[in-house]
């Protein structure tokens, strides 16, 4: 009987979750497995995916691989899952319980935020810094990992005077740049510029040139999409921080493959990893050029 | 008229009531008396819908005083009025388009079932609002498809049958109705007017809003004739004649 | 000769225009026609197991869809549904987390919900504002409101209580979560409600001609506030489903729900101009659209191809639907 | 009648119309000649009202033909009938409630301003549709509010004015009207019969429906009787009495 | 005698009565309001820079609007705005990245628009369908065609043509695009469609009463379907005018434009039953929400409360509004 592999991505909405399906269905061609790929409708859509799993687990899926949209949102189907004999591994977000799943293959997102908020720190010297946050949608958990991470490597706490103000992007463009347009509107100190990912820190450029302030600013963010890194060699953003969908999904399908094969689990945290990605380093700061990124980057 | 006329059961004195800048009623007066059917009449656009609407709460006037039984009442929507026993059958018919025959008849007087399951569960009596929508119409003698049928399905005669028939079977005070036989055929108009009658001899006085000349004088105890938004007269049947009534409500003549 | 009165002039209407005359038989005749695709395409698909997941998929929209036929009844739109909804799941898992009585948690958050829906209604009726924008306001307060209480993030809410909804019994083959039976003993109870009842009489009327119930004497306003009060008591019985369904309080959830609580009411045959429609539709609907995401899925459609085939179908739906009126 | 009848203009033959499990029409003939004033008759519900819906493309025959000059006709709906010069005043008015009278009156024939504006731009001559309106509606003598007011706001009566005047004023082969005098006054419907004969006398023919004998026996040429859906018969107000008309109408009698 | 005649009894309206009965005064006065608060908060939101960004961010949809108010004055809703639109900029952009001439592209996919909104029009007038279902079902089907089309990802487009909606001039101390110039002309332009011509008369007539519509002769179907058909035509125009203001082509941008552009039109005060408002309004109602958002910001609201604060200032907006039609 073919083997079945279940993806469920948080969304169809994000670049990030669509090249790591496209990289799943084209390891999943590669190994001769069918994959039948799912996503919620939006940042959040729990329900969306407990459906799919249980869809997954009724069209007879061997495993099921999982980026959840909170890290509690859908343990008991998991568990219902498992115990129904299908591999489970978390993709791009832990659960919490981390044990909840067989296996997790993520970068971790504080500890991304944190090297982007550690570049920006470092990069800017000691100038005094005025700081906006273009958020993604409050409340998810990358998100807060994101945002948290990167206040604690730029050393400033939630609320601190020197953050000028925050936005909702949902991580999109064109809500970036409507937030950061409003944010200098109110402030044209803003000299850090904190994005969820490359799509808003695209928006907060339009809007830092229109205002003629790109230069001045601090502007970071996460993801390692080519665009963004793109972006990065042109000098738009100055760093972003890299992740590798394409490595957690390849990985995930040949867990499966193995799985139904041997009957073999894989366990455990994954580090994928996370590279800082700039191509003006910053002494103490680990990081790679926009060559190397433009290599290992995702997408097109 | 008689030397000691019966006692009034419902005034209008002085109303006005303006719509931006058209004044509609200008300045009112309007009696009608126990066990009397009082016909209103009109040109169009003299007001007398407005007039019929202030009576029962469906607008409120600019100003003026209504009065029932002689007291002064304040009614805050036609729900009101129904609750005083006035029943109306409005020109424009306020009728459910999509509901069928019998929910419009019983519409807001809905019957519940008996016993428990009417006490406890709410429940309605469809059966019996069918077979009582269908005795209604029946006695108004009008050719209608089943009594289940949506009155958007109805001919307009039969549509204002059914606000006819729902007002007759509700009153309890007096009844006023705004053009009811409008759109009725020969025998429809004979039957409906039959009803007024039976509804007067039932104690019930009926203000008649009627264009049809004949039919006024025909039924009417005393009429009243609107202009402009006012009154202008009011006459009996036995002291005028329809000419003098029309010359009265087009200015040409004077009461 | 009065030969053309009412009773004479009945005739009794034919079994097949009766049947076809039925508002609901027409999506009744879609969602089985889609079964009997999806069963050829893939033979799991009627697994007793695979049709109890589908119910207990359909649990949380089939129930918000119950409020929303009920405002669109009356010719409103509530945008606040999944808001008022997820008001319920954070409030009761706070406070059962906060250490208080799971019944009474639970019991509060329906009340707030219920008074949500009040809010609502008093808006609508009060003040006579459209309901398209009383309940974007609503859903833009809740939403504000709702991460504020959360402070940002999601939380998992283990009592047993709360989740009691979730705990599956057998009945045939098919494994049925108790807020399946809720589902349907609420979809019983409304319907009863909306057909046997004066106040359903009232509902309908309303949204037929606000004007006719007015002019007949229906407290139109007062009604009007009891549908919002009802839709939003709904609302929080749903939140303690989806509780059941998904033990997690999560402020960001159910952003899908008006579109597709909206979209289960109009393919189930009910106009949004108020008036027309009914109860039954609205649970057919929503079981189309879930049949339709768990059916494309066991047919191994690529998630890029499902929007699009959903959209197709869900066209030749409401297409066909409109068709079998249309002969009737 | 006349031993060389003039010819007939409008023609149904052997129509038929069911709507469900309701026959409307069972198979009816009409017949309407150059020149003439045909009065419709018949109870509520027999069918008058579908009986012209079909003849102006309203709503499709379940079966029959409809000639216009002896030629079969096939109206796809309204527009043709309109395009080939007929001209109808529906019973339930067809008018759009929130435009105003002005708007109303030329609704579906807006004339075009004058010049390149009109041509190029296809500017409305709102001013020149106003002045039309006015000259139109004062001819009928009614009290009006501003002839901007949306149509919504004003009386039975008065909403039915309107539909008459545009009738009236844009017809050029035949016009049909249907109860165009049920909610009008007594100088009103006057002037709505004096307007009937001078289209008559324009020389386009008039099929009208109306439940009011005296008038149908004033104006009309020949008397069409609808029962059960059906033509009962045609008489003329020469050979027949009023109350033959009704026992017919009502079955007590034949032609 | 006939004093009574339309001639006399036409009394001139006051000019008071006549502003306040002009549909679009209610929401400018809430507009202006929102302004002077801002204003007070915050001195810049005053700067002729900040009022020429928020005009730059009102453009999308504001034009999107446009589109649909059209609709909606016809009964309908639609809720493939965002879709559409989306189409156009994928299009333009994929022909241009192809090496097509960028204004046979744009004009292309403008083209393409169209042909969407004749779909939707055709569904509409010819099958009798919903327009609610209709057009979900096309956002359905353009969500996936886009998707897979763009092959999943958003791309840059930096043809200067595709962009030229986004260049500056100045004009006093405002900086404007040329996409705001155009939103003003389209404005402008179906403004007179809809208020001096016989297309207009007949857009509102068949919203108020589409069957008296029919039987005056108005082809009911055909201009039913000119309606989508330019509303199509206006999401391609708001298509350019997305590429002059964000030069990448996403196939996920515009979620919210539904939502939105809904809420320009409700706000500015034209009815979902169709038939009532006018474009005016909407383009108040577009600027109302674009202030909103810009002065709470300016005003330092935190975004988590900001959309509590638009949720209580939409409500109190159309209170406003509808209080100050009833006074008039
Ligand atoms: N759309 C419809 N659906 C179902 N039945 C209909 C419909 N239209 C008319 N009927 C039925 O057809 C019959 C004839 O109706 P029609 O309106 O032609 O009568 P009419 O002679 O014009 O009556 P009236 O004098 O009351 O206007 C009635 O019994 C009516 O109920
Ligand atoms: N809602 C309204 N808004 C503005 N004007 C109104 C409104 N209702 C009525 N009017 C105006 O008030 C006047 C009186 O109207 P009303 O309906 O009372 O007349 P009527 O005597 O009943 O006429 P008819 O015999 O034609 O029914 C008319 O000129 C009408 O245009
Ligand atoms: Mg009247
Ligand atoms: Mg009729």
């Amino acid at each position: 009987e073919e083997v079945i592999i279940g993806l469920v991505t948080k969304t169809e909405v994000n670049p990030f979750f669509v090249k790591m399906r496209q990289a799943a269905e084209a390891r999943a061609a590669e190994k001769g497995v069918k994959l039948i790929a799912r996503a919620g409708k939006f940042d959040g859509d729990n329900e969306g995916q407990v459906a799919a799993i249980e869809d997954l687990i009724s069209a007879g899926a061997k495993g099921i691989l999982v980026t959840p949209n909170n890290s509690s949102g859908m343990l008991d189907v998991i568990k219902k899952a498992r115990e129904a004999g299908v591999l489970v591994i978390a993709l791009d977000t832990a659960t919490d319980p981390a044990d909840a799943v067989d296996a997790t293959f993520a970068t971790d997102n504080f500890e991304a935020g944190v090297q982007q908020g550690a570049y920006a720190r470092k990069a800017m010297g000691d100038k005094q810094a005025v700081v906006a946050m273009l958020d993604g949608t409050p409340g998810g958990t990358v998100d807060t990992f994101r945002h948290d991470g990167y206040l604690k490597g730029f050393g400033i706490a939630e609320g601190d005077p020197s953050i000028a103000g925050a936005a909702i992007t949902n991580g999109a463009q064109d809500k970036g740049q409507v937030g950061m347009e409003n944010l200098l509107s109110k402030n044209g100190d803003i000299n850090a510029v904190y994005t969820i990912n490359e799509p808003a820190a695209a928006g907060a450029y339009a809007a830092l040139k229109s205002f003629g302030k790109e230069a001045d600013v601090m502007l970071t963010s996460i993801d390692g999409g080519c665009a963004g890194v793109r972006d990065v060699k042109d000098g738009k953003i100055a760093a972003t921080v890299m992740q590798f969908p394409y490595k957690m999904a390849s990985m995930g399908v040949d867990a499966v493959v193995e799985y139904a094969a041997s009957g073999k689990k894989p366990s455990g945290f994954v580090n994928t990893g996370s590279f800082l990605i700039t191509d003006k380093p910053v002494e103490g700061l680990e990081s790679k050029d926009t060559a190397w990124g433009l290599e290992n980057c995702w997408g097109d | 008229m008689a030397d000691n006329p019966p006692h009034v059961v419902l005034e209008a004195r002085n109303v006005v009531k303006t719509y931006g800048h058209v004044t509609a009623l200008d300045g009112v007066d309007f009696e009608l008396r126990a066990g009397e059917i009082l016909a209103v009449v009109g040109d169009n656009g003299a007001g007398k819908s407005t007039l019929i609407k202030t009576l029962t709460g469906a607008v409120h006037p600019t100003s003026g005083d209504i009065l029932l039984d002689g007291a002064p009442v304040h009614f805050k929507g036609p729900l009101d009025a129904r609750h005083a026993g006035i029943e109306t059958v409005y020109q424009d018919l306020a009728v459910a388009p999509a509901l069928d025959i019998a929910a419009n008849l019983f519409l807001g007087r809905e019957l519940r079932a008996p016993g428990l399951l009417g006490r406890l569960f709410r429940r309605l009596d469809k059966t019996r609002m069918r077979e009582e929508a269908r005795r209604a119409m029946g006695e108004l003698k009008f050719r209608l498809p089943a009594i289940d049928n949506p009155v958007e399905s109805l001919s307009g005669g039969q549509r204002q049958g059914v606000a006819v028939a729902r007002a007759a079977l509700f009153a309890r005070k007096l009844v006023i109705m705004d053009e009811p036989t409008a759109a009725l055929g020969v025998r429809e108009t004979g039957q409906v007017l039959e009803l007024i009658r039976s509804i007067r001899d039932r104690g019930l006085p009926v203000a008649l809003i009627s264009h049809n000349m004949p039919n006024v004088f025909d039924i009417a105890d005393r009429i009243h004739i609107m202009r402009l938004g006012r009154r202008a007269a009011v006459v009996t049947p036995k002291t005028h004649s329809m000419n003098d009534v029309v010359a009265i409500m087009t200015g040409a003549a004077t009461a | 000769m009065n030969t053309a009165t009412v009773s004479d002039a009945e005739t009794p209407r034919s079994l097949k225009a009766r049947i076809l005359g039925t508002p609901s038989v027409g999506p009744l005749l879609v969602l089985l026609g889609f079964c009997v695709i999806f069963a050829l395409t893939n033979p799991r698909f009627l697994a007793t197991h695979n049709l109890s997941i589908i119910l207990q998929q359909t649990v949380i929209i089939g129930v918000l869809a119950i409020g929303q036929t009920l405002v669109i009844l009356t010719a409103g739109i509530d945008l606040a549904v999944g808001a008022i909804c997820v008001l319920g799941t954070i409030v009761a898992g706070k406070l059962v987390n906060l250490g208080y009585d799971p019944v009474l948690s639970m019991g509060f958050a329906i009340l707030l919900c219920t008074a949500a829906g009040l809010a609502a209604g008093g808006l609508v009726s009060g003040l006579r504002l459209p309901p398209f924008i009383v309940t974007l306001g609503i859903l833009g307060i809740l939403t504000a409101a709702l991460r504020l209480i959360s402070e940002g993030g999601a939380f998992p809410v283990r009592d047993p209580f709360l989740a009691w909804t979730g705990n599956t019994m057998k009945l045939g083959g098919f494994v049925l979560t108790y807020g399946v039976l809720i589902m349907f003993t609420l979809y019983a109870a409304v319907w009863y409600l909306l057909n046997q009842t004066k106040w359903g009489r009232h509902t309908y009327a309303i949204g037929n001609n606000a004007e006719a119930a007015r002019l007949v004497g229906i407290p139109v306003r007062r009604h009007l506030l009891s549908v919002y009060v009802l839709a939003g008591l709904i609302y929080g019985i749903a939140a303690w489903l989806a509780l059941g369904r998904i033990p997690n309080a999560d402020p960001n959830a159910m952003q899908s729900a008006n579109l597709d609580s909206i979209t289960a009411v109009v393919i189930g045959g009910t106009s949004l101009f108020g008036g027309r429609g009914g109860l039954i539709g609205t649970l057919i609907g929503a079981l189309i659209v879930g049949v339709l995401r768990n059916g494309l899925t066991l047919a191994g459609i690529d998630p890029l191809w499902q929007d699009l085939v959903t959209g197709i179908l869900v066209i030749i739906a409401v297409a066909l639907d409109q068709m079998s009126r249309r002969k009737s």
